[in-house]
């Protein structure tokens, strides 16, 4: 059942929503990927010092996933992801400095320095979240795409997850929900091969690939070369008109590949995959590279331009590091808000009973 | 006033609700078509179709958790456990999302969600179906979790439960839904938070939850008539938020407690409340606080010894005895 | 990737494990599906005259499942099953005595009266319950299997579902391990229609059938009619010398259907299934007398014999009636029994620290 | 005695019990080829191989309740959570069915299972990873739960909780794992239901668990050094079962007494304390008990501030001074 699209970028190139691409809206995508890129090389550099707390799990290698697929959001379109969130912040339009902030633990983060990396939310800008429990958003995908449909409005949910995800009871319970009850959901496995130290072999049994577990729902599904923006685009369109006008639910499975640990402090990272394939990855694969000489191919980007955008993309994150460096941490105080909407607001349902109990 | 049953005391809460607020709707296996496994929203799916009341699967995590989502973009899910008991199969869901979300995104987002259903033992119906998660639940800030006595707590406590823009968790009990209690015509909310004296009295308070509430108020009887002894009953009605100024004011009166409840009782509800005792009204306490829990076992099937093994009439009276 | 035996019953009736029963192997999986039903029916006039507390799922109608896998077993096989489990106990060996008195709540019960209908167990018999959580007893089936192949045993483990535990997730991750890595089991979902008053329909989405499912993982999968005997056991002897050969597992879907409500509690249940469907099943469709006729034509029973069964089926169900009735119920003490081992066996580590807090 | 690492305590248990007996596996996610998220199974899949340290995919579930129905047939699974926190996506196999398999048979069936892991805040994870659920897993009868402190015990638990006929769910704590003990190189088993006087004192009792007990006897220090306060630190090491002798004992002596629990505080593992103490020492009691728990929200994030909500040392000296 999966409605492949050819896949030579050509042919992507072709659909009508890649057709329909300004050349600043093609730089604007390069640019995108290229400030997730920076922001990760920043935050990396600032754990490293000891600036930032826990995990912190890179995207690096995976920015045409976020970039292309949040491209094609519309104004009642939303997503949600696990703990890898950063470039899915960022491509929804998150700034950097709230986002670097989060990782330093700052009051100025967009979580108020309480939710961290794997925990970033923008619901003004249907971002939401950021997940820490593996597959613990699928069915909060589901609920996003049901209300949508509950209240009447054509739009969709983009749902993102791991390859190890899917070993997850909920997710199952999610998609025959989403199957069941005709939700418009979209499920994206970021397919990076790998859930830590674990490969797809060693996790997963399935037939030809993950998204194909689709068909016991009765659900569409398709195969995506996540290096080849176009294709991410064209196929992914495919899968959110399906959604916005038939209210119909699919997978994706996205390949793709991260350069870095499962997080930062992933020492084993090169055991578990040799260190030949992190190179031809990030030689012969690597999305920025690839678009870039796309798109210098099709004389939309220069030389130039290129360099310009990698330098201020740059200078964001640096900048992003110093409001964060400069910004104050929560208070004591401030660890018991946000706990109760209703305490926050002082109601009067708020004021009723002890909340507290310390 | 008139008399009706608890069940129907939710279900008309249900109805005037899902009639007030067009994003209130009910879902849960069997809540829909089969008009609920307990009655409790018996014609509700005829009366407001499927968009409003619906039937899940048997997927807790599943359809919980997209409960979950869609109330974070503002509908006000009222979700059904056929028995509390299945909350653990969506139990991260339940706190991970539900309890912790609010917090995690610095107060960006809330959930209006109500889950309800029956926590109790007492049907025999074995260990795995009488679970009362009341104080694990409580246990969570974010969450808020109500366990009504009563069909006027039951009808006031889920219309707040609804309007609430927190996640609130109703503990219902299938022994009550068949009881019936005064409920006015008229609409009124009952606020969670405050707990009730269900019966006034000088020399013990006595302190429970639930079902156990009724319990107490005949062991009270007893320890009036045939003891002279006059209990207070105080109805906590809320575990999270808690009434806490209730229950001191009641023992600094009485100066003595026994506290009442089906939970298991290591961590049990009233392990709390013996807790906030102890620390706020030591030095009014004339003797220990004893308590009347559950015994501590799995629940047993065995229907007559599933009686003794949660709190019963005479046990709270032999408590109450060993000190007062 | 069915494995479809061809299912007219003749051809069936062919399988090797079919051709090499005796006349009096044919007659006693008669006598077992006479027993269960007459069993059930003596315990459905006991919970209505009020002996009996709780729930009380019939299995009325679905005998040939329980009978038919279960006749197959052999010295390593086990079996786990849900709540409606009394046609497994009794299939699998276990007295109606013992069976009985569990529902009466006595101490002489299978688990002393503390587990009740939902809950049976007899591990002398490879019978391991018997669970009251829909799909709750899915990873344990795995965890069977998987112990036989530690212990490498070969055997197989039959574990049973219905038709609407297949939404549970942890099926799904059963599911997923069983293939990962080779478990001996075989999930049996007994698909009597309906989950409640829920029917497939409503509560499932999948493509042909339930079983299919099991493409997802890459496992083999059987549809079988449950109303035939010789179908049931072909199909299932496949399926078990696959796990027990080749540490294969699968997944088998065996159509049938249940006469009674979804427990003795449920008033609805001719009201979400029309009488008629139920009186056309029991016509036409009873898998015990299908299998009477049948092994009347092949001239393996009489009458007379039959007749004989059936009373005296009738008989040792009202003396299991006795049997409970006069039975003592356990005591006060009893309720702390049976909770930790150490305990109950008074060891050293049983008598350290404080076990029980009321 | 030789002093080694908290992780290599626990990885020594495992490689004597997994020679001990043939029926111990580990199993887990990344517990094998990667050596274990926190290193603490480092070299014991080189060294026994694909046997008996087996690596799971991400289905807490599923694998769990295989180990528990492994386990009824004699198999004694060592299964690793990589978090407790992700115990709730496994709640159901962990209550229902290792919980109450044995009671519900009537003791027909046991469950030697182990379930272990880091359960514990203070690494700046988030809410959804810093979850502490020992109260409501001692609150399940058929369940046992540690929580170790030193590596000296965590050792001697950990066999001990292998050899067990029943469910031990063992608490570790992330960081513990680096810190160094004294543990002989000869074998040795600490009881389980046993706690440990880890400093005598006679003014006050600290009754703490898990890294709490460390924090303790720092704040036990400060107490004696500045204060002449001389305090007892009680290390129950066991949850349940609990060791209520040496609790009560400590509290006879001293008359007061401090609770401090990492635990979220509305029926955390303290309030069972508590209600222990009040019920059965009511006499001895000069002054209230005193909590100092975890600040009543999910965990911060924020680094600083974590450390300030999970009980400090200041916390601790503050509350006894409170009543000393
Ligand atoms: C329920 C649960 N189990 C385990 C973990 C620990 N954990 C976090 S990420 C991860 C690997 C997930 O891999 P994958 O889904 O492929 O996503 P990726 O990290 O590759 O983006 C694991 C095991 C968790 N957070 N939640
Ligand atoms: C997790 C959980 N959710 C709900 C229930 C209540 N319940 C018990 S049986 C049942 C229907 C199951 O139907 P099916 O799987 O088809 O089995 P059948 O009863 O038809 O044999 C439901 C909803 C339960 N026991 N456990
Ligand atoms: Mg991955
Ligand atoms: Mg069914």
């Amino acid at each position: 059942m999966a409605t492949t699209i050819a896949s030579t970028p050509s042919t992507a190139a072709q659909a009508e929503i890649n057709r329909s691409l300004t050349a600043d809206d093609k730089i604007k995508l390069f640019e995108q990927m290229t400030r997730i890129r920076k922001f990760e090389e920043a935050s990396f550099k600032s754990y490293n010092q000891g600036h930032i707390g826990g995990f912190l799990h890179l995207y690096i290698g995976q920015e045409s996933v976020a970039v292309g697929t949040i491209s094609l959001m519309e104004e009642n379109d939303h997503i949600i992801t696990a703990y890898r969130d950063h470039g899915h912040a960022l491509a929804v339009g998150m700034g950097m400095n709230e986002c670097m902030a989060e990782l330093y633990g700052k009051a100025t983060g967009c979580s108020k320095g309480k939710g961290g990396s794997m925990h970033y939310f923008a619901p003004d800008k249907n971002y939401w979240g950021g997940h820490g429990i593996v597959a613990g958003q699928t069915p909060l995908g589901a609920g996003l795409a049901f209300a949508l449909k509950y209240k009447g409005l054509k739009g969709c949910a983009m749902c993102y997850l791991g390859d190890g995800a899917v070993n997850q009871g909920a997710y199952h319970e999610s998609l025959n929900l989403a199957a069941l009850w005709r939700l418009p959901v979209i499920y994206i496995i970021e397919n990076n091969g790998y859930s830590m130290g674990t490969s797809q072999k060693r996790s997963s049994a399935y037939q030809t690939c993950l998204a194909q577990r689709a068909e016991s729902y009765g659900m569409d599904w398709d195969l995506v070369n996540g290096e080849d923006m176009y294709e991410v685009r064209a196929k992914t369109h495919v899968a959110m008109e399906r959604a916005r006008n038939e209210c119909r639910p699919s997978i994706l499975e996205i390949q793709t590949y991260r350069y870095q640990g499962h997080s930062v402090a992933d020492a084993n990272h090169k055991k578990y995959r040799s260190p030949e394939e992190i190179e031809r990855y990030k030689e012969h694969h690597d999305p920025i590279s690839l678009w870039q000489q796309c798109l210098f191919g099709e004389g939309v980007l220069t030389e130039d331009r290129a360099k310009e955008i990698n330098k201020s993309a740059k200078a964001e994150a640096a900048a992003a590091v110093k409001f964060a460096e400069e910004s104050p941490f929560p208070t004591v105080e401030d660890i018991t808000k946000d706990v109760y909407w209703e305490v926050d607001n002082d109601t009067e349902r708020g004021r009723t009973g002890r909340h507290f109990f310390h | 006033m008139r008399l009706i049953e608890y069940r129907d005391a939710i279900n008309e809460a249900l109805a005037e609700e899902i009639e007030r607020d067009e994003n209130v709707f009910l879902m849960g296996e069997e809540v829909a078509q089969y008009n609920g496994a307990y009655k409790v929203t018996r014609g509700l799916w005829e009366r407001y179709g499927d968009k409003r009341v619906i039937d899940a699967p048997i997927s807790e995590a599943g359809f919980i958790g997209m409960g979950i989502g869609a109330s974070m973009l503002g509908l006000r899910p009222v979700m059904e456990l056929m028995f509390w008991s299945f909350a653990y199969v969506a139990f991260d869901q339940m706190i991970n999302n539900a309890g912790c979300v609010r917090y995690m995104s610095g107060g960006l987002i809330h959930c209006p969600i109500v889950v309800r259903g029956p926590a109790n033992g007492g049907t025999s119906v074995g260990a795995t179906h009488s679970h009362t998660p009341e104080n694990f639940i409580a246990n969570v800030p974010g969450l808020k979790v109500v366990s009504p006595a009563t069909a006027y707590d039951v009808k006031g406590l889920m219309k707040s439960a609804i309007r609430d823009n927190d996640p609130v968790y109703v503990m219902e009990n299938t022994l009550l839904y068949g009881e019936k209690g005064e409920v006015p015509e008229e609409e009124y909310l009952v606020p969670i938070g405050s707990a009730d004296i269900k019966r006034e009295g000088s020399d013990i308070s006595i302190i429970a939850h639930g079902r156990c509430v009724i319990t107490s108020l005949k062991a009270a009887e007893i320890l009036a008539s045939q003891h002279g002894i006059s209990a207070e009953v105080v109805d906590l009605r809320s575990i999270r938020p808690l009434d806490e100024e209730t229950i001191l004011k009641s023992v600094r009166k009485t100066n003595r407690a026994v506290l009442v409840d089906e939970n298991k009782p290591f961590c049990g509800v009233s392990t709390q409340i013996c807790t906030l005792i102890q620390e706020q009204a030591f030095d009014y306490l004339d003797a220990p606080i004893l308590r009347v829990t559950t015994i501590d076992s799995p629940a047993i099937y065995s229907p007559p010894m599933e009686i003794e093994q949660l709190p019963t009439v005479k046990r709270i009276v032999d408590k109450v005895l060993a000190i007062a």
